[in-house]
């Protein structure tokens, strides 16, 4: 699984001529990013902004552009059924945006995903920027990002550009950032892009920003244990207020037992090494204090 | 979204898993006669969405008319606190008259989806009738918990294994996967999100009976079962927090005074989290979503100020698609209107039109303190007070 | 196991996919009141298993009660031939009505498994209502034929692509989704090994249509579906065949001299080989399968000698658990019963006591040969001619 | 996948306490196979043939005995459960000679083999066997078989012996003999087997015995010409003589257009290099001619 994106990828944007895809699709060419076609069943022939050919399937856009990414914007009834034709045309790396996606179809749609050796990222997510190659494929506010050295992970859209908004105030620039979903099954999960920017010569330092609910950063702490890093990783579990039992909204975010809590995972991520962040203000601080 | 216990119960009968017999009753007169069906003996349950109904005396095993009358009248029409609704109480509306259970043993069964293994799991556990979350704390070695195929289903010889689990006699065989394919079959093609069978008996003529039924249901997927949603008792939920959910804003009331108006759930808990590192507790949690207009920006303001409890509003927007001048005359519609008892305002807005709309909320009397950045919030916050 | 078109089209109406209007009748009778229900035109079609039927007369458009009379006198209680039914010949003792559809166009489709992707394919083709094997050869491009994922069944993105394959419009694409999920429930829930509607129409009203329906089922899977073995007819099927497959044994007759008898398809595949490479016809296909007891090798050998065709017969048995004495002795119980008409016999035995067995064969008078190996099995064969 | 069976081959027998399982299972162990458990639900704690635990599941049997291998003997209703059993309990290679399994469970059952990368021999197969480790998983007659270097991969069972029996009796051992089955889903297909004997050391030619029905000869073929394969293959084909639709007891058997016939699997065969045996009882003089 890579998640390098930069000016190599092509993007085709699922669901381009509904309003959120056409809006977010002006935002990531105006950024930068290589746009090459955009698909809805039966708006074939379309051009998208007087440039972009608009086909009826996957299948075909894939045929005529070569692409190597997709980024849905199609709505949520109908996303799991774009999520699909995206991988079945051979493209490798899938966006999913769209919320609302009911939880026993991702089930079946990440095992596909993963026997085709997809990398999906989403849904639910707000999908990930490479500021340095100017390329961002999601809908993330472009002109909080600036190019720099430290990787972004997180399960949360805006809390995101929070994280990055005071990064970039502080002088501290991005390698990626990476908004993997708020879901219960999402595609691709905090291990995933910890190895990847573990990995990768353009990063330096990590911000990783987790929630109540689940244990994938439990997850992600024993995998740190288990692997080699020496990349300074400053850590964020918000939800510490929200009481038990409740829904906050993210369906990640209801509390089961005492492993969805946020302290548990705080000493879990502490004990793997992460230089825990106890202040949502505080995250550039707290990143400054380990580079 | 959740049901009531009797829904869930004909929910089991028609996928083929056997509970007591039971009959549901609007009133007095009805669960009387209810009552008589069962010739002396019956448990009466109240029907309330909330758990720990128990032991907050909502079910009562009774063997006179007296005892019926008398709980029809302590709950019929009433308001009804458990521990786990907290300060809240909800309306009862049923109750539900059941068969008395010879009861051998207790056990406990619930199906839900499993992130970390992108499946939905089976939990059983021969300790049933208590709170399993106890039981997973300090014994759990007395809970099975594995993740089914997407592709089998649960097999033969994981059911075989559970029997097994669970000490019951090959025998049950049949039985137990008749449950467990049913309850799975229903999971699926319900789009359920929770199903709990707490306690699963045996009872005395070893058949297996589901005795207690908890089932809630994946919200996203309620646009494909109609007849779930005709399932839904809107007494049973808070007011507020029906009529913002129907405009896409996600809000939850709690019991502080700082109430809280964010875009995006994670945020939203950040800001929240904020507020109690500031000595303050949270009022709500609100995600006002995606494709804020003005109106619904208001709705999300009034929503919040209908709190009583609400001191001070705290509002914490952050994006690049949010138009903060649209965003600011929505808060004001609302403030207008609840102009007398308006709370103090702490804004933090970033995005479109950031300056625009702080130029707006100053053109107002309202008493509004703003912040560039959540440690300005906190320091806000711990002025204030 | 093969069932009727009517059979099939039954079973599509449970599941939800358009087939005409039609009647299903058993004598002239109600084959003529049927025909007044649809009016003055209707489709007779008589009900055979065999495939072909069109071609040999047994689909006729009728425009008037003498036609429906001709067409009963013709075919109810007669024997049909069919080009694939070959010499055979199956009773007809039922007439389908049906309304005269108007067709627009005809396409093809088709599941079944396929074993090269572990899967059960779709098979689609405008080409309908046409042998489709002559497409597939002539014109491949013109058939579209993928894998149905396990987990999924067929997509939506898979449904548009045969829309399209077909030249459908856009519009139809719910009615096709329809049809295809329902055949493809059918499949799994019925454990069917073929589904193939051909043609499937589109009529003057842009409804599409199973015209013709032809559904087999995998018979290993028969055990499950009680109402799927109620719809056997036996009429349709070979006598001896269906006595030998009730004790285990696989029997196909066929068209020449040299009956078989053999253990394991393969072999017995094999064995009609040396058959045909000696200058001669199989009279059958024949694998006893395992267990073979005397009354098993008895039936065998008697369902090969009540083919009046059969000159030669040839056993060709191998494998170390069959015990040789057993089958002789099985053999005799057969031969003796046949005793005035009993062929010449070529006799190759390996395994368990293969030597009492030929000792038991040689004590009697029949006219047999024995071979070491397949090649002395030619060699015998080709001087027996 | 591999397929090599030999001393640290450690068997449980999954329907021991069956007819069938039980009379393959002491033709095993007479035969040098290490059976070291039986599993039966409900008759765990029994003994077989005076010395052979029986456990009622396979976790239970793999855990005490630290089996890698199952041999299923397992009725066709209770077999699909049986492999699935046999593959969650760890266990690495399952040999299911049940026949008649639905074909709609195989393809259930094929899948989660694959996912699990378990070797899945079968079903309605006759097992296999190595006549120079004296392992025979499988219920063929061992008295036929005598070590050598010839590989034998067979879609049947009589004619697998059939094969054998001319190559003992001219002479020619055998290093490895596997009958993959009849039916139309099965786990180790002809291209698993080639692949093995092409890379095992201990094989010098085979003999690869196909029917008519399918197009497993011809992926055979294709696979063989993608490979580098100096080895001799003497290939026959049975079939020719069968009427087309007409079902001939395999379900691999019915005809199923052009490529299912007999002429088109030799023609696909010889293109890709191999002998083709012209006559049934010719199998051990073809490979006689090229080894």
């Amino acid at each position: 699984m890579s998640l390098r994106i930069d000016e190599n990828t092509k993007v085709i944007v699922q669901g381009i001529t509904g309003k959120e895809g056409g809006f977010h699709a002006l935002r990531c060419i105006e950024y930068g990013t290589n746009i090459v076609a955009g698909v809805t069943p039966g708006k074939g022939g379309q051009l998208f902004n007087d440039s972009i050919n608009v086909y009826d399937s996957m299948k075909s856009a894939k045929l005529e552009t070569d692409a190597n990414t997709s980024l849905i914007f199609v709505p949520s009834p109908f996303a799991p059924d774009a999520i699909l034709e995206s991988i079945y045309s051979g493209i490798k790396t899938v966006i999913c945006i769209t919320e609302g996606i009911p939880v026993n179809e991702m089930i079946k749609i990440y095992k596909i995903a993963n026997d085709n050796k997809v990398t999906l990222i989403g849904p639910n997510c707000p999908g990930l920027i490479n500021p340095s190659a100017n390329c961002k494929i999601g809908i993330m506010p472009g002109d909080i990002f600036t190019p720099g050295r430290i990787g972004v992970v997180s399960r949360s859209g805006t809390l995101t550009y929070e994280a990055v908004d005071q990064l970039t105030k502080n002088g501290i620039g991005q390698s990626l950032c990476v908004g993997i979903g708020g879901d219960p099954i999402i595609g691709t999960t905090f291990i995933d892009v910890l190895d990847y920017f573990i990995n990768d010569t353009d990063t330096d330092g990590i911000v990783f920003i987790g929630e109540i609910g689940g244990t994938k950063e439990q997850e992600a702490a024993e995998f740190l244990k288990s692997v080699n890093n020496s990349k300074p990783i400053a850590a964020l579990i918000v939800g510490a207020s929200a009481p038990e039992g409740k829904r906050m909204g993210h369906a990640g975010a209801v509390i089961s037992g005492d492993s969805g809590k946020a302290e548990s995972k705080m000493n879990a991520l502490r004990d793997a090494g992460c230089e825990i962040i106890v202040h949502p203000g505080k995250i550039a601080d707290t990143l400054k204090k380990i580079i | 979204m959740k049901i009531h216990e009797y829904q869930s119960k004909e929910l089991l009968k028609l996928f083929g898993i056997p509970t007591p017999e039971s009959i549901v009753t609007e009133n007095k007169i009805s669960l009387l006669n209810a009552f008589k069906e069962f010739g002396s003996r019956a448990v009466l349950k109240v029907q309330v969405h909330a758990g720990g109904r128990g032991k907050s005396g909502g079910v009562k095993l009774v063997e006179n008319s007296k005892d019926v009358n008398d709980f029809a009248d302590k709950f019929f029409g009433k308001y009804f606190k458990t521990i786990q609704t907290g300060n809240d109480s909800v309306l009862i509306n049923k109750i539900l008259v059941e068969e008395v259970s010879n009861i051998l043993s207790e056990m406990y069964l619930a199906l839900l989806v499993d992130g970390s293994h992108q499946s939905i799991n089976i939990i059983v556990s021969p300790e049933g009738g208590t709170d399993i979350e106890e039981v997973a704390s300090k014994n759990p070695e007395k809970i099975l918990n594995f993740p089914v195929n997407t592709i089998l289903g649960p097999t033969d010889f994981q059911i075989r294994e559970i029997l097994d689990f669970l000490s019951l006699d090959i025998k049950s065989f049949s039985k137990l996967k008749n449950i467990i394919q049913g309850l799975y079959k229903l999971y699926l093609e319900k789009d359920c999100s929770l199903i709990e069978i707490n306690p699963l008996i045996v009872d005395n003529r070893h058949e297996l009976i589901a005795l207690d039924a908890k089932i809630s249901f994946d919200e996203d997927a309620l646009y494909k079962h109609e007849d779930i949603l005709d399932l839904r008792d809107i007494n049973q939920e808070n007011e507020i927090e029906i009529q913002t959910a129907e405009l896409g804003i996600k809000y939850v009331q709690l019991k502080g005074s700082v109430g809280c108006i964010v875009n995006g759930a994670g945020l939203a808990m950040a800001t929240m989290d904020v507020i109690q590192s500031s000595g303050l507790k949270p009022a709500n949690f609100l995600d006002i979503g995606g494709g804020a207009d003005e109106e619904k920006i208001s709705k999300a303001m009034s929503a919040v100020l209908s709190d009583v409890n609400v001191k001070i509003v705290l509002v914490n927007l952050f994006g690049g698609i949010l138009r903060c001048d649209v965003a600011s005359r929505g808060f004001i519609m609302a403030l207008d209107k609840y102009q007398s008892s308006a709370p103090k305002l702490i804004i933090r807005m970033q995005g479109t039109n950031s300056e625009e709309g702080k130029d707006i909320l100053n053109a107002t009397n309202y008493n509004i303190s703003f912040a560039e950045n959540l440690d300005q919030i906190s320091k806000i916050l711990m002025d204030k007070e």
